[in-house]
């Protein structure tokens, strides 16, 4: 326990909070209007059309100008929903989204704070995500809301699994829960990428049924529920839980660079404590580009075939993995 | 310092009056998906308290258990059974009530005495290391059987569950 | 055992063959034409709303004798025109031509039937309105616009 | 069988008023805000404009064109009107898209009701406009327009209408709701309407 | 709580109650300047348009449901007991944590086989019941 | 039943009044007159012959109505079409359960013409709004009513002659 | 547990439709329901329903050749040849040899835009979007060509009794065989994009089992019954207009699942192709439109004409008094009776199942509702 006495009102470590914080804010907020445009002008080229393109230059106000109409949209709160719950439930979506920023390592020098648990960290606060859907589903009091999120739970269990497994293989190199350390242990160009790569195609694909994206996001199957669990949400509300998934996108393609693909690490930059972030989000944006790329790609699974394949072919293969890697790490 | 140091304690009641919250709601809901939640906000605090008393590894797993697995299997578990307004039918009836109570109060009378009368030594004085890889370090050396058999009596409550389930899910023409 | 792999082997074949065919896509020219800043050529026949052509010889005129074959042929009844007997001219001379381009199925058996040729589609697609009578188009008055 | 068509058709030809009229212990103000600003009026109203969501609803033939105009060879995207969103709570605009008959409807009209306000109508296509070619004597089953329904803020004729034309219609609607014609004018603009 | 701990628990509620913040900030404005038009149907549950049959919230699922939680449960159980296992694991010898991990997973792998070769995870067409 | 004539043989072997007629002319092989008593056996001789239900019609007569059932085979060209007058109290045996198809256009007849269908599973409407039920649209007015005669073709050429050629379809 | 016993009990009832995205239009399905699975989908028709029958009786006979177009937008021109086909049947009037092979060219590109939108639409389904966005750049290509030969990009109205309005000339010759060309060169595509996709695989086969009987029982016609292996065609089974001239394919598949039907649609592409291929080829000179009365008054008698609609066995039933107005017009459309069969194909499913059965049918709800 420290002696100094720091009688200000705002110590530096407070404003250093607060920075962090209004940084992350801007982060979360920033990603989720570059994703939206991204998404959709991608989406449009893979499709030969040009997407947005007449709001701003290139259609790149689109997604501010989205933004503020669905802020100007009438909030509607069904009669037989479960009010309370109802009006939580994005709340409690989106709430948490900004938290695992605190831990992930942009770069050297940026980062809110390193956790010996870091890692844990994050797959803690993504479990509350789980919870915001079936609450979302359930206060709704609509079917096709509440046979979204049921399967978008079942999913979300499901796939922690083989996402836990692989990581487990990476803890057991770096020996550490630490987002800064992990990071570390890969520098000069060690990619875990390199050495496990079916571990990091097991994460991937978790990662996209745990965002609930194309192939997998049967929660939302418009063919099938309209639009899943959001169904009932108006206006602000299903804004929220729009800019929680691109938020939590963001976070689970920091876990998959961090993880594998050596975070911040690369080509030296003048100022690389600093700088080096810019290799960070090259490969975050990078993984989300690719998950735009399936997602405009694959058709949709069937949700046994979803759970199935997790059961059956992922969590196999990274229990294998878990066993291989311990046995190479001994050697 | 200090003054993150108030902060903490101020945040530490506000974990306390979340788990009270939680509990209350658990206990006093209608609906078994309130009560549920309920209990994910108790379990929440909880972890906020873990993480207060400096071990962030036991938080994590209480949120990644707790509100994450076990909340949810509850769930699953209402969304499968009864009607969750089946639970009107169970009103306050005097001899439950007074069976309720007493039970009660044995219980807390039994756990503040222990509590009283335990000679209490501080966990770091007789440790002090929490760090995670002395935990693992534990569990490969001195509590190793106990490790092992953790994963052995998972294993048998999946196979109690799919039995139990399975039956019926049979008897279903398919 | 070796369906389980052939399995993952094909299915993750066929599913970078569909990446790389979305890729190659992705890098070729949109084909959108770009609606108000460039136009679609529409063709000849394009059949918008019929319309009064003016007469080849005499092009102060049209061609309508209002013979009322078109209203009366028509399926959607959506054609009223009425003519009227005039001193010094020769048959009959048009005085409304009024239709209702929303109940028109564009059909063409108006323009079909026309014993005079006097009617022709439009080459207009771009009719929107906030009322539905601004659609009830006067194509007397639009011939004598022209003019 | 004039008279019998008009008696079957009264059911669902009450226009809004007529029903707002009806409404139990609702307020009946449309489109009342809390803080009314003038400026923050305009942004909105610009912005809503240009983020135009339709509903994914076709009825009949015009849904086709409606599909084709979001599609790549003319891509309602360009104007930020492509996202197709299936339910009503999320959309702004309803284009009724081909006939409306007598069971449909009561559906049309609980749709419109169930989008979020503010909330826009295209009546595309000749049928929505006005029975188009089934308004006909004998009529037992078609909806002469849907105006009789819900009210209607672009009429765009035709059977089926261009894609191009449903363009028009949008433009027409974003000059209804922000006072400008999108897209601004520009140089290759062709005449307009 | 040593003092590291302790700004890690500062950063965590800051977050917290920025997280809060940038979520209710939005809906408190979007309800400041959002019209309300509430016309009869409105606020009923939505469901293609049509008449609604029956409560959403009397749904029952497949008793799968439960059994891919409880599968789920059961698993990440023994993931977190694993986590310090694999922080630890290059402290002791290679055959000790060798012969560990392998019992371990094999009981854990059982978990994944035992419902598999049960037929837990086939979800076969069902004849009509009725 | 594997041919044309196979059919006719077994048709009037139940003592089914068939007419054969010439497909150019008319667009299917076989006419039929049935008794609404030998409906129900006559569709189940078809559908042990593996016919198919194409269609089934309903007809405004002066007379009554009639309803048309039309069959084809997938194995060989033979399109019949059989009519049925209703009986007295507008009423018809259902086929529902021979032909699954037949249930649908079974509704359908009963939408557009009131005419019951005994036994039927479910004769709720089907293309119109419950509220529509006693529109029944196809009916016609008094005033226009035909009888079977006056829908029947005239042939002109009764003798010598061949009725016109309507296409080269025989090649 | 013990409320597994009571399991048939925990149904819900969900409403799937009028406003549906997989229902394509406006089909209401009232699903039973048990959790994920579908026990009793019973299709609710009448949503699009638009009096064809009635208008048919209503006016004169030539008025209803716009209403032929819209019953089934999607093969509008074929429609257009049923009808043309049996009046002229009904009335002995014989279309000009150019004629007829006009029609044919014009109807099979009709087929080709309609299944190219079902390919897309299918696959939309099944929630991939950007292959339908490939479908529909092709059947651009097709609406042009159509477009300035018949005026309009959807409901032609193209075709009169004794044959068509207006003549095709060289450039269409081309345009179409320039189509021709690329239409083949986009198959592979589809093929590795969409057929080849192990998910779309998994999601089609083996689900919704069509078999011969049950066609039998139902009146199953078009690619859903080539699919159970019974290669039933009416431009081969009853050969209409020119079609016996032409080489071409029935394709079948004998699984009778829904990929079977899908794979039957894709080849049929290609034989619609080999037709309008050969119809150019053969094209004969002379006039597009025979001497036909002007007023021409529709004998007493009936008659039918079939055809191959992309969905089926398309009959028109003609019943004439002798005016110039039917006296009744009975239209079987195939989608009808293949949709009746749903109920008893989709119990016991998976929602998302459902939806692929119901993509596979190729359902156009106003053409089943008429």
């Amino acid at each position: 326990m420290s002696d100094v006495m720091n009688t200000s009102l705002f110590p530096p470590e407070l404003l250093r909070i607060l920075f962090t914080l209004v940084c992350a804010i801007v982060i979360v907020f920033g990603n989720a209007v570059v994703m939206g445009y991204l998404e959709r002008k991608l989406a449009g080229r893979f499709q030969r059309r040009p997407g947005p393109m007449e709001v701003g230059w290139h259609g790149i106000l689109q997604l501010a100008v989205d933004g503020v109409k669905l802020v100007g949209k009438q909030l509607i709160v069904p009669k037989q929903a479960d009010k309370v719950l109802y009006r939580l439930a994005p709340i409690i979506s989106f709430a948490p989204a900004i938290m695992p920023l605190v831990v992930i390592p942009f770069s050297p020098k940026l980062q809110g704070r390193d956790f010996d648990v870091g890692l844990l960290f994050i797959l803690a606060v993504v479990a509350i995500n789980v919870l915001a859907i079936l609450v979302a589903g359930w206060s709704s009091n609509n079917k096709y809301s509440l046979l979204g999120a049921m399967r978008s739970v079942a999913q979300n269990v499901a796939y922690e699994i083989p996402m836990l497994l692989t990581l487990l293989s990476v803890i057991l190199v770096t020996g550490t829960f630490s987002l800064r350390g992990i990071v570390e242990a890969q520098s000069g160009g060690a990619w875990f990428i390199f050495f496990m790569p079916v571990a990091f195609l097991i994460f991937f694909a978790a990662t996209l049924a745990e965002t609930n994206r194309a192939p997998f996001d049967l929660p939302e199957a418009e063919s099938e529920l309209t639009a899943g669990f959001m169904t009932e949400f108006s206006g602000m509300g299903f804004s929220l839980f729009f800019m929680a998934e691109y938020t939590y996108m963001f976070i689970a393609c920091s876990l998959t660079v961090i993880l594998f693909l050596g975070g911040w690490s690369g080509p030296p930059l003048p100022y690389g404590e600093y700088t080096s972030a810019l290799w960070f989000f090259a490969k975050v944006y990078a993984l989300l580009l690719t998950m735009i790329w399936i997602r405009w790609t694959f058709p949709r699974v069937r949700f046994d075939q979803l759970l199935n394949f997790c059961w059956k072919y992922l969590v196999p293969f990274s229990l294998v993995h878990l066993l291989v890697t311990a046995v190479v790490v001994k050697l | 310092m200090t003054l993150y140091r108030y902060l903490a304690e101020v945040i530490f009641f506000g974990f306390i009056v979340l788990i009270l919250f939680g509990g209350l709601v658990t206990v006093w809901s209608r609906l078994l998906m309130h009560a549920v939640l309920g209990l994910a906000v108790a379990f929440i605090g909880v972890a906020g308290l873990f993480f207060h008393l400096g071990s962030p590894f036991m938080a994590m797993m209480q949120v990644l258990i707790y509100v994450g697995a076990v909340c949810v299997m509850l769930v699953f578990g209402i969304m499968v059974g009864h009607s969750p307004t089946q639970t009107d039918q169970l009103r306050w009836s005097g001899n439950n009530f007074l069976l309720a109570s007493g039970t009660c109060i044995a219980g807390f009378v039994l756990l503040t005495t222990t509590l009283i009368r335990t000679q209490w030594t501080a966990a770091t004085e007789r440790v002090g290391d929490f760090s995670m890889q002395h935990l693992g370090n534990a569990f490969l050396h001195e509590f190793v059987l106990a490790f092992e058999l953790i994963s052995v009596v998972l294993l048998i409550a999946i196979l109690g569950a799919i039995i139990i389930a399975r039956p019926s899910q049979e008897s279903d023409p398919s | 055992m070796k369906e389980y792999f052939a399995l993952i082997f094909t299915g993750g074949k066929s599913l970078i063959i569909g990446m790389m065919i979305t890729l190659r896509e992705l890098f070729r020219p949109v084909v959108t034409v770009q609606y108000p800043r460039e136009k679609l050529p529409i063709s000849p026949n394009y059949r918008g709303h019929t319309i009064l052509i003016r007469d080849d010889e005499k092009p102060e005129k049209h061609r309508c004798i209002s013979c009322k074959m078109c209203e009366r042929e028509c399926p959607s009844s959506c054609i009223d025109l009425a003519g009227e007997k005039r001193e010094g001219v020769k048959g009959m001379v048009l005085v409304r031509y009024q239709l209702d381009f929303t109940k028109c199925s564009l059909c063409g058996t108006c323009v079909e039937i026309c014993p005079t040729d006097a009617l022709d589609y439009s080459q207009e697609y771009r009719h929107v309105g906030f009322t539905r009578e601004e659609f009830h188009y006067d194509l007397l008055a639009m011939v004598e616009e022209e003019k | 069988m004039a008279e019998e068509k008009k008696n079957l058709l009264r059911i669902h030809t009450q226009t809004e008023e007529a029903r707002r009229r009806e409404l139990d212990g609702h307020p009946p103000e449309e489109l009342d805000s809390i803080v009314h600003l003038a400026s923050v009026e305009k942004v909105l109203n610009f912005c809503r404009a240009n983020s135009l969501w339709p509903l994914t609803f076709g009825l009949s033939c015009c849904a086709i064109e409606m599909m084709v105009a979001g599609m790549a060879r003319f891509d309602l995207a360009r104007f930020g009107a492509e996202v197709f969103r299936p339910s009503p709570r999320h959309c702004d605009l309803m284009i009724v898209a081909g006939t409306v008959n007598k069971k449909m409807a009561p559906g049309v009209l609980t749709l419109y009701e169930q989008m979020a306000a503010p909330r826009y109508v295209i009546a595309l296509g000749n049928c929505a406009t006005s029975g188009g070619p089934f308004a006909v004597e004998e009529n037992y089953n078609v909806i002469e327009g849907i105006d009789r329904i819900i009210p209607v803020d672009v009429y765009v004729p035709g059977c089926p209408p261009r894609p191009e034309t449903l363009f028009e219609a949008i433009f027409k609607l974003q000059e209804k709701i922000s006072g400008k014609r999108f897209p601004i004018p520009m140089n290759k603009m062709p005449e307009g309407v | 709580m040593s003092e590291s701990q302790l700004l890690d628990y500062i950063y965590v509620i800051a977050f917290l109650f920025g997280g809060i913040c940038i979520a209710v900030g939005p809906l408190i404005v979007a309800n400041l300047v959002n019209p309300t038009s509430i016309l009869k149907t409105t606020l009923d549950p939505y469901e293609c348009g049509m008449d609604i049959f029956g409560d959403a919230q009397d749904i029952r699922f497949h008793v799968s449901y439960y059994l891919y939680a409880l599968i789920f449960v059961a698993f990440a159980v023994d993931i977190l007991f694993l986590f310090p296992v694999a922080t630890a694991y290059h402290l002791v010898s290679a055959a000790h944590g060798l012969i560990v991990l392998f019992i371990f997973v094999f009981v854990l792998s059982l978990t994944v086989i035992y419902p598999w070769a049960k037929g837990v995870f086939t979800w076969p067409k069902r004849r009509k019941t009725s | 039943m594997e041919s044309k004539d196979s059919v006719i043989a077994a048709l009037k072997k139940v003592s089914v009044k068939v007419q054969e007629v010439d497909f150019r002319q008319r667009g299917y092989d076989l006419e039929i007159m049935l008794e609404s008593g030998q409906l129900r056996a006559f569709a189940e001789l078809l559908r042990t012959g593996n016919f198919y239900l194409s269609f089934i019609s309903g007809l405004h007569l002066s007379t009554g109505i009639e309803v048309s059932y039309q069959f084809a085979n997938y194995s060989f060209p033979c399109r019949l079409l059989a009519h049925v007058a209703v009986d007295a109290d507008n009423s018809l045996p259902t086929i529902a359960d021979i032909f699954q198809g037949a249930n649908w256009h079974e509704r359908e007849t009963k939408d557009f013409y009131g005419v019951i269908f005994r036994d039927h599973p479910n004769l709720k409407p089907l293309l119109l709004a419950e509220d529509m039920e006693d529109l029944k649209p196809l009916l016609k007015k008094a005033h226009s009513l035909k009888d079977r005669d006056a829908l029947t073709r005239v042939v002109k050429n009764a003798e010598g002659n061949p009725p016109p050629a309507v296409k080269k379809e025989d090649a | 547990m013990t409320t597994m016993a009571e399991k048939g009990e925990h149904r819900y009832v969900l409403n799937m439709g009028p406003q549906h995205p997989s229902t394509h239009g406006v089909l209401r399905v009232i699903l039973e329901m048990e959790g994920e699975y579908v026990m009793d989908p019973q299709p609710v028709l009448g949503y699009g329903h638009r009096m064809h029958e009635k208008m048919a009786e209503c006016r004169s006979w030539p008025n209803f050749l716009p209403n032929a177009a819209r019953m089934d937008y999607l093969a509008a021109l074929i429609y257009n040849h049923g009808y043309v086909g049996v009046v002229e049947r009904l009335a002995a009037i014989e279309a000009t040899p150019r004629a007829e092979y006009i029609r044919v060219i014009t109807s099979e590109l009709n087929r080709l835009q309609s299944h190219l939108l079902w390919l897309g639409v299918l696959v939309l389904d099944l929630g991939a979007f950007t292959p339908i966005m490939y479908t529909f750049e092709d059947r651009e290509k097709i609406l042009d060509i159509l477009e300035d030969v018949t005026g309009s990009r959807l409901t032609y109205c193209y075709m009169r009794v004794g044959g068509v309005v207006r003549d095709i000339d060289d450039k269409f010759i081309e345009r179409t065989r320039e189509y021709i060309k690329w239409q083949r060169s986009r198959m592979p595509m589809y093929d590795k994009l969409v057929t080849g996709n192990i998910i779309f695989r998994k999601r089609i086969e083996e689900i919704g089992e069509f078999t011969p009987d049950m066609a039998r029982r139902y009146g199953l016609t078009g690619p859903v019954l080539r699919g159970t292996g019974i290669p039933y065609d009416i431009r081969r089974a009853e050969p209409y207009s020119v079609y016996p001239e032409f080489d071409f394919d029935i394709p079948t598949e004998t699984t009778g699942d829904c990929m079977a039907s899908y794979l039957v649609r894709v080849r049929e592409i290609e034989q619609s192709l080999r037709i309008i291929e050969q119809a150019l080829d053969k094209l004969p000179d002379g006039p597009f439109m025979a001497k036909v009365p002007k007023k021409l008054k529709l004998p007493a008698g009936d008659a039918c004409y079939a055809v191959e609609s992309p969905r089926g066995e398309l009959v028109y039933h003609l019943t004439g008094d002798g005016s110039d107005t039917p006296y009744r017009m009975k239209i079987r459309v195939p989608s009808f009776s293949n949709l009746s069969l749903l109920p008893e194909l989709c119990s016991g499913m998976l929602l998302s199942d459902l939806c692929a059965c119901m993509g596979s049918l190729d359902l156009v709800i106003p053409e089943i509702d008429r």
